[in-house]
């Protein structure tokens, strides 16, 4: 595992991608790792057009304010996201980007780029919904702070009420986990 | 005791609903509306009230027929929606109600925005409604204290027949955080029969009323409530501090609620560079923790304040320290929290002011 | 001279309220993606005859009606 | 003479206490004919009157019940927060027509259109009476207040409003009736409507209102003979008496 | 295909921002009516609306037209202010149904009521869209929202208000009519309806509203074509279209 | 001129119609009702709008709309239902509309009293509504007043764009005094067109509006905002000094409105008794003559602020002071005016305090 | 035994509705002045028949109708 | 004429017995003979029992408050206002009181009592209404600092708009005056 370093993360894409469960699966996992969290949606008329995101805060001491405009890692879900997040990432911040839906790149160069292919993981597993849980793989691989199985455990609290998509949204994490390269 | 994560607002509803909530009214308003959309589904389950109102100015009205009932009650609302309830809210001090009412502070002024602000500071502590009225006014800043002071609110309210207010924001509303879960507290439900509309049963008629027309009586009732005023500041100022054990600090900040989470990171990273600096967080806004600043202002420590604000806690600060020493302000305003970042450099600032 | 229905891909948010109310059924989605993420509609030109129903229906003046030089 | 046996005083529901309105004021008779029909009912300890902001704003000086003061016009839901917290209650909003028709429309219409169970007695004198005589939502076209100097013109003032009327168009109100207090045949007609006003609010059956046409000499400058006429000639012309709405609203 | 001439696209009154609404939301389709209807009636440059609290709070960012935004339900207070303050202007009140059928019921009552001379675009959508979709005083009986998780409970939330109904009962509303936008010919009786408003609005005859049933695709959890369906099943049976009013009011 | 003896609420709106009201909105209320009364007759004489309203919610909005419209227009109410107009005060400041509110105040908490008081100084000084809102608030003390500040009240809100308040009381509506009624001010009634809703004809369409979702752009208007609230702190300070000519005064009193009047007998019964008082009068009370308090107190003259209320101005005064100087206060509520003997005893005991 | 109304001096303002409302006209202003310096009625109890319509219409409770010994 | 003390005068009485215009008629004649006036009327429900009264200070000063609670000088029309304010008059003060409808004598014994048939004396003239003006002559009388002559002159301006009352009120005015002794 490397050296933690206080994780201010956005997760951002389409209402329905599950942008904010996955900031929540971060979020809570890590609370159970002994983290200080705080999640914080966007909302209110921001959700009209469509788009979605969340802020994530997993830090050692406890948490000053839970919204994070310069955040070190951006899960971009979609190209809107991607384009309009991009630039508030901190120098050397991570990017983590849905390499399925984004056809274009990153126009930043002093960022380490963590690309996957999201959906279509998602959707040999069979459901397009299971992105997200992709995507959390790749952020748990690429910022290593976490271990992947408490990741897991945790799924399995948040899908209590519907065991049917345990199984799915574990393989999808995993997926993402494989996929993704640890950032040194 | 496990902790869940929990939304502020969430948590808030919760938390009052363990302290003994029977009824809720409300009308829905970002960012809030999480309370009563909350407060839909588990009133039910309990057997207990939820009414969506017709709007802010009913909706203190419902609030203020329930608690005349004696019953435990809130509302919960944002901004412009609470200055809709600066009459009621002079009703409910002036007929002695106790009751809970919460603001999820949005930017101002007019519709202004949804985002987190603290610019209705001095409405809730001081000048938000007619005549001489004061309420113990909360101010949480973690999810944990949205559910702690809502489920303790309510003993507060009926220590002293009075409105309890807590002063949240748009952030503590909105944001998920670990929340330990107390239990239902105990109370008892009697406990306001001596003077509320139960029925004249056996008894004399009691009347909920705030008013007065004799000026001497009118005068006689505001020296009680003043004295009430009195007992609140004496018995129920709150406040925490952070690394503020040395005799000798370089400078205090204080800030309550979000900004408090914000400037708590701060003093962590002046300490980082050798600057020793603490933080008083008042909780209640009212009574102000007065004193406890003077100390401070007493030993020549700069201060610096800041707010979500232009400057309101501000002179609090300013009238508990008396010109003792210097007293500086950081704002952000309407929807903007500033990084500790900030802070930090401001309080760099504030200490080249005292020469340091 | 006939009259004939264009959208602007760009306005179009993928609603499909001038699909329901074309009587000629000359209104697709697209496979494009507009820059908000939504698939523009398309209109048949050979078989829209210009009625305009679409254009009552469409919340953002998505679509115009043009005379058109004959094919 | 020698008086053997009381056969009608003042009923129980209202103490000794001289009220203070002015000589002829309709709200003296309608509190007595609320105190009997509480008296017949039996419903004095489970009673509840909210008294709003106008002449009636002290009517809790009178009744031997619980009363609840009401800021202006929100009367209907500081009754509708009563009966919720406590249901057992038999709740009463008694309001005037500034109180009613002007600031407090929304609560009013709100509290009906919810089928609240309560019960309203709504004073209509056409005046501001409290404040001294300026025009109400109620006051008559070409009425003299001392808002409308030269009459009430609709142009610029609008026009009378008719509560019952619009009240009675909304699913939740149960019952409207629409009286007046100029004879004792009038009274008595009164009496039965709260009667039956109350006993509905006992079945539960949701929202119940009076209106009574009711004089203000004071205010209107006339003696109170004279006001009854103008009751009965003027207000009854543009406010019918009658039954507006008498149907059951929930089917559960 | 070649364009040879523009036969019809946006209206002059409208500008070409694209509007912040959801895909297949009612307020679109109303904003372009009204924007043809000022280009017909030639008012533009005499036109003010009034954007309310809600979706259309924004109304002001598509408009080529003065605009006010108002506080919440206040719509026809400013409205009116404005009025009266220059009679010459020709003003819209354009509000949703929380914004008019809640918060805001005494001013619209009052407005109609007082047949002030103004014109009301009221979009009943059943909904508090803004928020998030909360219960809206027009909520359907049963209809789910994030205050009615079970539905609405008429005994506990009350019933869906017919506004229409209730101002038309009001001695000073002129013209009232209840439409929606469900169909092309829904549409065009929309506009039709909107243009007589503000009509009669020129002619100073008094209070004049247009209630629209417009879809929520997204509170309602449907898709922009399901959304116009449960207009058309749903609502339109609980709420009918027509004319509720249409008389002259003032007689001088 | 010659003199004539008129009531207050008359005055003020005599005042108010000289000053170019061209709209009155307003619903009754003791003790100010006589405001409506009269405009019910002279607004339609001058073929102007006088329009009495549903509700004072309603009223403030009415006024919003004529304000946007560019005309000079006003209301007045009393305590309850000032604070029903909170919301709608907010706009007005968040929208930049120039409009005269007035209070004339009476006895609280609640329905209180229909008496004279001071006790919403805090509400129109500070934090009556939410956002940081600041509004010039004037504070007559004389039935001559009460017109000239009318009269002025629209020149002083347009110069700024901002609402202006006129603080009076139960006493100062109610009563008669003589006074000189100035003539018709003259103005440019085209003044508000660059901005007001007058129809777009020929130009770009104007918006009034007070809702800006970007917390960068709600900050960067309340930044706006402050800088007018900075200019008016510098410009528009108002006050008035009786007796305070000596180096060695033994006591300063600081009053306002009708205490103000009382106040001054008390100096000049004190100085019959061989104390050298003086009374220093804020007339804006907000901008609140701080400057001007603080030579008091730099002199180390000890102050006694009299008031109708718990002590509000009281804290501007001791903003003012910074610990400088002893602050005394004397206040009597919600429907007593002291008399100046009381003052003079009270003042006394102040001296007493300073060991005088 | 009959019936017959008693007014309670105190209690009467003067305003005149019982005189309205008695069938038998016998109700008058007496010459006294009580202490809120109103003239209260008289009742002439030859004439009274007791039927309580005074009652209904007084706004003060200023009427009782009691039961006497026949004269 | 005596020494000129400050006045503090309580003017009460029924409704329509013109209170209200006797403590107006002194007010306005001291303001145009130089003094500082005030008047205020009592308002609001207080008026519900028929009751009305008014105070004015007539001053060499400023005017202070212009409520007056312990006034130097009383004009009582009818016996509920004597009743009402006889206990507030400062030791010494004046009491004017209307002896055709105030049949008890005054509790204390510390007052200047000027007893007038006010209202017979105007019914004599021809108008009960003229009571009020009775009053002021009695007061003016007895006071003393007010010329009889600029009274007369303010009554013909306060009816300015009734010239048909002038006479008798002047008529009262005068008898009130006459009826009166001076309080030395
Ligand atoms: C918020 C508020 N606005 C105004 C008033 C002043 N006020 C008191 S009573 C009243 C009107 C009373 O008229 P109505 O309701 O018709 O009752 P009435 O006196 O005629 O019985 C008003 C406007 C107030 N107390 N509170
Ligand atoms: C005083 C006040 N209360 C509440 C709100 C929050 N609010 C904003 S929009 C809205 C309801 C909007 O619903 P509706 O009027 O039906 O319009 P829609 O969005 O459905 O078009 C509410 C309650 C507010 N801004 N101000
Ligand atoms: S104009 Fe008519 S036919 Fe052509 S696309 Fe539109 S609706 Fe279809
Ligand atoms: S109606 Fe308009 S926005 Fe909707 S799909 Fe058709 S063109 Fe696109
Ligand atoms: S003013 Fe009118 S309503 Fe009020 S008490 Fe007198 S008569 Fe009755
Ligand atoms: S939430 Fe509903 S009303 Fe609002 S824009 Fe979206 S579809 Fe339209
Ligand atoms: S009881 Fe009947 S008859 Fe007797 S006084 Fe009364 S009204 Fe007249
Ligand atoms: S009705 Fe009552 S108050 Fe009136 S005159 Fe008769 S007894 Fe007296
Ligand atoms: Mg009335
Ligand atoms: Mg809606």
């Amino acid at each position: 595992m490397s050296e933690f370093v206080t994780q201010e993360i956005i997760s951002a894409g389409m209402g329905g991608q599950g942008v904010l469960k996955a900031g929540l699966l971060i979020a809570e996992t890590s609370m159970k790792e002994g983290y200080n969290v705080s999640w914080i949606p966007s909302y209110g008329p921001e959700m009209r057009g469509g788009t979605a995101n969340c802020k994530v805060v997993v830090s050692k001491r406890p948490v000053g304010s839970p919204i994070v405009t310069s955040p070190n890692v951006l899960l971009a879900f979609n190209r809107p996201s991607l384009e309009k997040f991009e630039q508030s990432l901190k120098p050397g911040g991570i990017l983590i980007y849905n390499k399925s839906l984004i056809e274009i790149e990153p126009k930043r160069t002093d960022l380490k780029l963590v690309p996957i292919k999201a959906t279509e993981i998602a959707d040999e597993l069979g459901n397009t919904k299971a992105t997200n849980m992709v995507m959390v793989g790749a952020y748990v691989k690429a910022t290593g702070y976490l271990n992947p199985e408490k990741v897991k455990e945790e799924i399995k609290h948040m899908f209590a009420s519907k065991p049917q998509f345990v199984e799915l949204n574990i393989k999808a994490f995993e997926a993402g986990y494989e996929a993704a390269e640890e950032i040194k | 005791m496990e902790k869940v994560m929990m939304k502020g607002n969430e948590a808030l509803a919760e938390g009052a609903l363990r302290g003994g909530c029977q009824c809720y009214f409300g009308y829905p308003i970002t960012p809030q509306s999480e309370v009563a959309e909350y407060m839909s589904r588990r009133m039910p389950e309990l057997g207990r009230v939820f009414l969506q109102t017709e709007s802010e100015v009913a909706t203190i009205n419902y609030l203020y027929g329930a608690a005349g009932a004696g019953v435990r009650c809130m509302t919960t609302s944002s901004s412009p929606g609470i200055s809709l309830m600066q009459e009621g809210i002079s009703y409910l001090i002036g007929a002695e109600l106790p009751c809970l009412i919460a603001n999820v502070v949005r930017g101002g002024p007019g519709l202004g925005n949804i985002q987190p602000a603290q610019a209705d500071y001095w409405q809730a502590t001081k000048g938000g409604t007619h005549g001489d009225c004061r309420m113990i006014v909360l101010a949480p800043n973690s999810v944990q204290e949205m559910f702690d002071f809502a489920r303790d609110a309510f003993d507060l309210a009926e220590k002293y027949r009075n409105p309890v207010f807590i002063l949240a924001d748009g952030a503590l509303g909105q944001m998920m955080e670990p929340v330990e879960l107390k239990p239902f507290l105990e109370f008892d439900p009697h406990k306001n029969d001596s003077w509320a509309t139960t029925g004249a049963k056996n008894r004399e008629p009691h009347v909920i009323t705030s008013i007065h027309l004799e000026p001497e009586e009118m005068e006689e009732f505001n020296r009680h409530l003043q004295a009430k005023y009195l007992l609140m500041e004496k018995e129920e100022v709150r406040w925490e501090e952070y690394q503020t054990n040395e005799d000798d600090l370089d400078i205090l900040i204080v800030a309550y609620g979000i900004a408090s989470r914000v400037c708590r990171n701060a003093v962590d990273d002046l300490r980082a560079s050798g600057i020793k600096a603490g933080l008083l967080r008042p909780i209640t806004l009212w009574p102000f923790p007065k004193a406890e600043i003077r100390r401070f202002a007493d030993r020549k420590i700069p201060i610096l304040v800041v707010e979500l604000n232009m400057g309101q806690m501000l002179e609090d600060v300013l009238l508990a320290v008396e010109g003792k020493t210097l007293v500086d302000f950081y704002g952000r305003y309407a929807g903007i929290i500033p990084s500790a970042d900030e802070v930090v450099r401001k309080a760099f600032d504030t200490l080249k002011k005292v020469g340091k | 001279m006939a009259r004939k229905a264009f959208v602007d891909e760009e306005r179009c948010k993928e609603c499909g309220l001038c699909i329901t109310a074309c009587p000629k059924s000359c209104i697709s989605f697209s496979s494009k993606l507009n820059s908000k993420g939504f698939h523009p509609i398309e209109i048949d030109h050979e078989k829209c005859i210009g009625c305009g129903f679409c254009i009552d229906m469409c919340p953002d003046t998505a679509i115009e009606l043009w005379e058109v030089a004959e094919a | 003479m020698e008086k053997k046996k009381l056969i009608r005083g003042r009923p129980d529901a209202l103490n000794d206490k001289i009220m203070h309105y002015c000589p002829g004021c309709g709200h003296g008779i309608v509190h007595r004919i609320v105190a009997e029909v509480v008296d017949e009912l039996g419903i004095k300890d489970r009673f509840v009157g909210i008294a709003p902001v106008g002449c009636s704003v002290f009517a809790y000086w009178y009744f031997n019940t619980d009363f609840h003061q009401a800021a202006h016009g929100r009367a209907p839901a500081v009754a509708s927060g009563i009966k919720r917290a406590r249901p057992e209650l038999i709740v009463m909003s008694y309001q005037g027509d500034g109180d009613l028709a002007a600031i407090g429309t929304a609560e009013i219409v709100h509290a009906a259109n919810r089928g609240e169970n309560i019960t309203v007695i709504f004073i209509n004198n056409a005046i501001y009476g409290m404040t001294g005589g300026q025009m109400a939502p109620t006051t008559l076209i070409g009425q003299k207040s001392t808002t409308t100097p030269l009459g009430r013109d609709p142009r610029k003032a609008g026009f009378p409003i008719k509560i019952s009327e619009m009240l009675a168009v909304l699913p939740g109100s149960r019952y409207i009736e629409r009286t007046t207090v100029t004879s004792p045949k009038e009274v008595n007609k009164t009496k039965k409507a709260i009667k039956k006003a109350f006993e509905l609010q006992m079945k539960g059956e949701g929202f119940t209102m009076v209106e009574v046409l009711s004089p203000c000499p004071t205010n209107w400058r006339l003696t109170p003979k004279d006001a009854l006429k103008f009751v009965e000639e003027k207000m009854v012309e543009y406010y019918p008496l009658g039954v507006f709405k008498d149907e059951p609203v929930f089917n559960d």
